[in-house]
């Protein structure tokens, strides 16, 4: 692209030189550059070092040519999960979440051109509060992992405690995550491997639902364990689990977090993602974010003969003193723009499957992985770790150390599911953790046991 | 499109939830067909979710519905000062949604070469753009990247062993509420600067606070009024004289973007907001990005993760040696910053450079138009907005709210309105660069039109706006009752057993 | 979504060309960087073609705006009778966009046995849905569909040596009009048949013209009045006694699929309307689909391409030994068959019987709601949709328009109106399969409503409607002196050459 | 996906058992079936073997395989055109079409509710007309061919000749389509080598611009060869070409027809196209198909002090007395449904380049082709066969027969130009007519240029 002399600089940019003319004119400047002369002279317009302007056509060939350096492009069959999962979206959250009046808005600051972005949101709120058996939700935050953080010093705040425990199996970023936000604000980290090392010093416990290694927990005794030293129980939720697992504020869970990007739409190399955020009604007050509220109309309109109609229903940001751009830093959070659009499309997909649909992709997801599983344990030299009952994910160990086996799957073409040997629970030693989804396609099973019998059998495990 | 069709006046009333029957769906799921694994325990499991049923047609004109009850920048002018509501390119769209990029699966990093390039090349981008080179990605939106920056000048200065007396962070009056809650978020007390009658700091009052106990200030550049912050090289120098860190709010950067770099200023470290100068959907309230710039004193302390090439031309996440750690729990908003990545490469340092020219051009414009009409509370030249009083209208009875609403009828999004605090009344208008002149002198003239009304008919301005599918809402009843979710606060909570709602409640109402 | 916000109320008069300024644009093509070519030579070139100059962002808010002045099915009901405007999956959307299907090209088709074998499966599909096993997809829509159908009579006539003899085509007086004027096409004359009084063909009006100077009749299944053809079977029978084919009109299909099929009663080919039955989206008046489904005897002449299995799997395009040729330059409008076939998948027999079953309860509950109230000129239980008549609000000074102008106002599209033209004031109203309960009785409700103003206050409907974006046009005047392109009529054409001119402004005349 | 039992059938069924039920009372039937008792009972519910239906997810990952079959999965070089050509098209194009209330509203018979489609196809037909250098343009045709055939039937109607002549090279689809049309009409179709052929027989002569083989003619001496016998000069253009090549109405054209799918979007296989069409304004009341005209209010809004507005300019649909639901047999054409959501792309992509945007791209296609085909050229072994000025296309002869070349190309995983050896012009001879556009990438033309010259070298045409 190159502009003809005189002509707008860019597709984006309407204003010609005929503009700027008569534009500078009315504003008494001489030149263009004069709108810049407040600035420090020496450290003007300085040599800045950036590739040169793509017309379309180049930008997308560029783009699509660095996108097929993505194994992702290659449609390999995938196992992997620890965190991301690829889930089956309906066509319609696509499309109506790319709606442009949804897409190019923002913060909805003027609830009279703005009631679909608020509407919608309160419809999140619900569906969320639906989902965790909680009272209250807001309308979303960063991720599962920052929300998890936020839950943590909400609990700190009304606990007056400074520490927080952090139940394993838990995913290590959330970890990673809590402690960022703990440090800021002084508080302590306890990794602990079971709910009896909870003291009466800890805010919080937090426990991953699946865990991490891909267990179902019952919710029930952790909650009971934190309430009885005055903790909260903070419950990180997969959301789709959700279908058929019991919801954790019915278990005595206070707070939900959890992820929902995956719903959402494509994994898309892990963001943007959605963080869901769920309490007891007790601390409404206390919550980060923006929250929805449903109100009516100040007045009726005016009719054509003069009387008034009833007011009509629609929805505002509210309890606004929490936030920072009021209460600044006595604010609950700094949190400012979030997730909409996310938690738009997260909404729609949970709204088209409604509760039946719910039930039955979680359904799908959980005997498929199931079935997976029994395929894979089946296969000389391979076992799934026993770790009770479980939902998509599971630990499998094979003849070969984990990474020689993930390697292998590689070379086939496979991507295998996380190495997780590192961790220090003891099911994980040399396994992979192995993720089957709604989306995992019978032929990727077959790939799969396919290249794990080649493999079973280049060991010499042979047949036992 | 229909207005306010005969029977659906109320169509707040019904959500999805209110919607269809019992037995409608909107989505088809496969059955399994293989053979079943009985389900883990009951007490495990629960009854099915309370949720719409209604069939795919339904929920397709709910939600289409409740997109044309929505104003976007594709709906028309939306000056909304300080947050750059520019057009956001359709091709970015395209790009992000390309299948290799999408479908990357975080947990393998190293299988996502090409995703890999494309943030280490914006790192390098922004890096250069703003002379702080050394760029993590992380944060979620700009609120992030300021609390990612205030922790990795805290990590500095516990590294210097000066973190127990250094806790006071200084930011200016005309601040974004994000920045106090960010210092407040990061363990520092706040200690707010006044600003001066030009609009700039209040060189005399910082110059007071200014000791050993500073940990940092946080300066926006340029300020919320849209104004230069004069002398802030000299500001930087004494910051660090006294050992303090500068902290640049890059929320503005489109006022100078190619201009300035926040680096050649003494800046330590600056957040950029993707979502407004790089020109991705602002989606009703994000997603957005905002990554943190630094100097080569703080690089150590980035979050992670940040992209670096290994010897072999391969591409890795890395953890700064001394990082404040993640901020959430993959690698940031992927999504946006392709956008982002797509946006600089399509225009390159002279489209980039446009930018700024005609941002600044177009509020400076809208500036001398509506000078005879509103009180400009710091009548300089300004940068890339403009602060307006609505002062003078107050005192024929109408109020900022007045005019934003009635600026509606005109089928304009209003700007920002009693932001920053320390303008009366305040209206602050960013136009951004893709408004074209006429967009400029088209508002302008609602403006003046309304200025007219308010001296002419204050009362009617009350009643605005009335072209809209509703009417003003009663914020306080929202706020007195909250009905937060559907089936409305009557019905119990769902999950209700707890043992600690007595000692929280305390401690929430102190 | 603002409603005739103040300063834009004349939005129609300033088309894209209006707008904008010389020196915009909206796309950055790349320039050629490597060695240039010459041109050809000048006589062969023109200068630049006069079009808009927008930016980008311009020309998005104007056809974004250009939307919200449509109403689709995805706005609210849409029941056009004769048109089963049913809600469009938005999974066929996507479908139909994956690459490996979109960038296809049409001159290799060997390259292309994932579409082939869709084309295939499309055409088994609905061979068996209509029993009428041969079927070629190549036409475009219904109407190209009819010709095809018509042309392959014309040739199997011709075959038979009776083409002279065999000029007319019967088609009943209840038909759409692309019946007659295809028969036209064809090179037929055209008999129309009455229809009786219970809706169905005149029988012995139609005995009256059997002899062998009959090609063909051309029947729709069910008629236009949404009713069914009483004893088709002996009609079809009496046809093809003296050696007259018949052709079916499956726009209707709707109202049977899965309940019975056209081949069984005696049709000898059909066209479907794949943009009805289908689901495929109407696009504000296409792209459609026509596929002709033909019995083994006329298999011979189906236009071309026919896709077919070869012995070793291997698909290709085929063209029938005596096929009336192409219809188009290639396949057809194979984005429109690739959704119809998903349709058909995600149906199943099952699903495709439900859609039947559901339409026409759909419109007999319709019926019975709306007896009261309207006249019903063939008070028959009717099928996919009922036809109403105006005739006692005309009487009142109401006027069918009027009922339909007034309908929108509640947010409903009004029925087909004035067809079929055998019906005074004819309210042709086809509510689909994806209309719900609640639609049906609001859609009612409405013209229950409307028939109660209709005697009440008359006048007050010819102001409808009132809520929309522009009132009721004038038609007469766009006729009368049409201005059909911007700038607008008195600019000199572009061209101005030529010699015929005189000698066909006669004939045109004529 | 199998229904609950009572559940609505389908997710695009909304009405459940429930809702069956009561509406059955009201209509006083006892069940279903009965809706469809007028039908024949010996043929009511046929067997109908149709393949089971798919859920969603299934449905998705059946099409993907079946786009992986096709070989545009795989992005190869591609130098086919031969009609169908590979256009950039901006990203504004496909998200503004896809806009449901475009997408999902039909012909406009309600002005009020649909100016969005009326207007939009008015400036459709004033694109179209700038294009053509024409007075009138129709909202479009099925596609190029089937517009060519249309505008031999409206010379045939205007002339009352009953012959026309195709002259060569022309697009062997065109000639298929018109003579498919004619043969109802009766009209011969004469396929001439020359237009000193016409005779006053002929209605029309149908020019293709560029011709079948790629090169571009001199409209003018057709037009007045054509004028000289009385007939009319029908030419069939490529859209994006008229971004540098004389208007054909201004070179002497009555009508112009051409296929403007390729600027609406992708290829897909041939269809759906767009047939455009455009003459001089003197054909106008013979023109087949929809036309669009401006009007306005037929009185101005009331306001609110009981005044009223001035009336406001819309679009109608008009001069619908040629049309086939008015005129029955006696209309202009049985045109009905037509090609709208193309036109509507079409006038946003040329909207989009402008008049600036559109000479660049078609510079870039011609630049981009001339480079390949020198570069081509040079290899040994192969020549590029001189034919005059041209466009996009070019003939390219090899040291094998075409087809061979052809598929030593395929073997190397590019796709050749079309065979073009059957064909009657001596230049086809053993030719491949090769396609460049602006799309083609300098990847794809290096692929190319090694590919041939190991083609070459294999051959043992080696250096000359
Ligand atoms: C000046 C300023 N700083 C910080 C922020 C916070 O950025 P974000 O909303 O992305 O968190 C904003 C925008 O809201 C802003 O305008
Ligand atoms: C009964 C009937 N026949 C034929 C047609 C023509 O079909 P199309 O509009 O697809 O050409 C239609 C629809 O318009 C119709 O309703």
């Amino acid at each position: 692209m190159k502009g003809r002399a005189g002509a707008a600089p860019t597709p984006y940019i309407p204003n010609t030189d005929a503009d700027r003319a008569a534009m500078l004119a009315r504003v008494g400047l001489a030149s263009t550059e004069e709108l810049f002369k407040e600035l420090p002279t020496d450290q003007r317009d300085p040599l800045i070092d950036l590739p040169p302007s793509l017309g379309d056509l180049d930008l997308l060939e560029h783009l699509r040519t660095l996108a097929r350096r993505n194994a992702a492009a290659q449609e390999r069959p995938s196992f992997l999960g620890a965190g991301a999962y690829r889930r089956s979206v309906p066509a319609v959250t696509g499309s109506l979440a790319a709606r442009s009046e949804f897409m190019t808005a923002y913060t909805p600051y003027q609830p009279e051109i703005s009631q679909g972005t608020l509407q919608s949101a309160f419809e999140f709120q619900s569906v969320v509060c639906e989902l965790a058996g909680l009272a209250v939700a807001n309308t979303g935050l960063y991720d599962g992992a920052s929300a998890t953080a936020e839950a943590c010093l909400l609990a700190a705040r009304v606990t007056r405690r400074s520490a927080v425990a952090l139940l394993e199996p838990i995913h290590a970023g959330t970890v990673d995550v809590v402690r960022t936000y703990a440090y800021g604000m002084g508080l302590r980290v306890d990794v602990i491997g079971s709910a009896a090392q909870l003291t009466d010093e800890h805010a919080a416990v937090v426990a991953q639902q699946p865990d991490f290694l891909g267990t179902i927990r019952d919710i029930e005794p952790i909650a009971e364990a934190a309430h009885a030293v005055g903790a909260l129980c903070v419950t990180v939720v997969d959301p789709l689990t959700l279908g058929l697992l019991r919801a954790p504020g019915d278990a005595g869970a206070d707070i939900v977090t959890g992820e929902g990007r995956d719903l959402a739409g494509p994994v898309a190399f892990g963001g943007p993602s959605l963080g869901l955020f769920a309490a007891r009604e007790v601390y409404l007050r206390q919550m980060p974010g923006r929250i929805v509220g449903r109100t009516q109309e100040q007045r009726g309109a005016r009719r054509g003969d003069g009387s008034e109609a009833p007011p009509r229903t629609g929805y505002v940001l509210t309890l606004q003193t929490r936030e920072q751009f009021i209460r600044r830093e006595r604010a609950t959070s700094n949190f400012s723009t979030g997730q909409s659009l996310l938690a738009l499309a997260f909404t729609i997909t949970l709204q088209a499957l409604g509760p039946q649909g719910l039930r039955e992709q979680a359904t799908l997801c959980y005997q498929k992985a199931h079935n997976a599983a029994a395929r894979a344990a089946a296969i000389p030299g391979f076992a799934v770790v026993e770790r009770g009952p479980w939902f998509q994910e599971f630990l499998l160990r094979g003849p070969l150390p984990a990474a020689a086996v993930r390697a292998a799957l590689a070379e086939r073409g496979i991507e295998a599911g996380l190495d997780v040997s590192d961790r220090s629970e003891p099911a994980a030693r040399e396994a992979l953790l192995m993720c089957v989804t709604e989306t995992t396609t019978e032929r990727e099973v077959d790939a799969l046991v396919a290249a794990l019998t080649a493999i079973g059998g280049a060991t010499g495990t042979g047949r036992d | 499109m229909i207005e306010r069709a005969i029977g659906e006046e109320d169509f707040g009333a019904r959500l999805a939830f209110d919607r269809g029957a019992a037995g409608r769906r909107a989505a088809a799921v496969p059955q399994w067909q293989g053979r079943e694994t009985p389900l883990p325990a009951a007490h495990l499991l629960r009854d099915s979710v309370r949720l719409p049923e209604l069939s795919q047609g339904e929920l397709v004109r709910y939600y289409t519905a409740l997109s044309q009850r929505n104003f976007g920048v594709d709906t028309g002018s939306y000056p909304l000062g300080s947050c750059s509501m520019k057009y956001n390119p359709k091709v970015n769209d395209l790009v992000a949604s390309l299948p290799g990029l999408a479908n990357a699966h975080p947990a393998e990093p190293e299988a996502a070469q090409g995703t890999l390039r494309i943030l280490l090349d914006l790192q390098r981008a922004l890096g250069a753009i703003t002379g702080l080179p050394h760029v993590s990605l992380a944060p979620a939106a700009g609120a992030q990247g300021e609390l990612a920056g205030i922790l990795m000048i805290r990590r500095a200065l516990e590294q210097r062993g000066e973190i127990d007396k250094r806790r006071r962070v200084l930011v200016p009056d005309s601040a974004h509420g994000t920045n106090p809650a960010t210092a407040a978020m990061a363990g520092f007390t706040v200690t707010q600067i006044p600003t001066a009658a030009d609009g700039a700091m209040d060189r005399a009052a910082l110059a007071a606070e200014l000791d050993g106990s500073v940990a940092a200030m946080m300066v926006t550049l340029p300020n919320t009024l849209g104004l230069w912050e004069t002398g802030i090289e000299e500001v930087a120098r004494d910051l660090h004289r006294v050992g303090a860190f500068v902290y640049g709010d890059g929320a503005n950067l489109n006022a100078i973007v190619g201009r300035v770099r926040y680096g050649d200023l003494g800046i330590d470290i600056a957040h950029l907001n993707l979502h407004k100068t790089f020109s991705t959907p602002h989606g009703g309230g994000g997603p957005g990005a905002g990554p943190v710039c630094a100097s080569t004193a703080l690089a150590p302390y980035l979050p992670a993760p940040v992209v670096a090439e290994g010897s072999t031309g391969t591409l890795a996440l890395h953890r700064p040696g001394e990082s404040i750690g993640q901020l959430q729990q993959f690698h940031g908003s992927v999504g946006v910053l392709v956008r982002a990545y797509a946006y600089i490469r399509t225009l390159g340092l002279a489209g980039l450079r446009a930018v700024s020219e005609n941002a600044d051009l177009n509020a400076n414009y809208l500036r001398v138009l509506l000078e005879p009409h509103y009180d400009l509370p710091h009548p300089r030249q300004g940068l890339h907005e403009v602060v307006f009083s609505g002062s003078r209208q107050r005192k024929a009875g109408v109020r900022a709210y007045d005019i934003a609403k009635r600026l509606i009828d005109y089928g304009l999004h209003p700007p920002t309105v009693y932001f920053p605090l320390i303008v009366d009344e305040a209206l602050m208008i960013e136009p951004t660069e893709t408004e074209s002149r006429e967009d400029i002198e088209r508002y302008a003239a609602a403006l003046v039109a309304i200025a007219e009304e308010a001296e002419r008919d204050p009362e009617a301005l009350e009643a605005a706006p009335q072209r809209t599918p509703i009417g003003r809402l009663d914020e306080t009843r929202a706020a007195r009752r909250p009905v937060l979710r559907w089936p409305g606060p009557e019905t119990k909570p769902c999950g209700s057993k707890g043992t600690v709602e007595r000692q929280v409640q305390e401690a929430a109402g102190a």
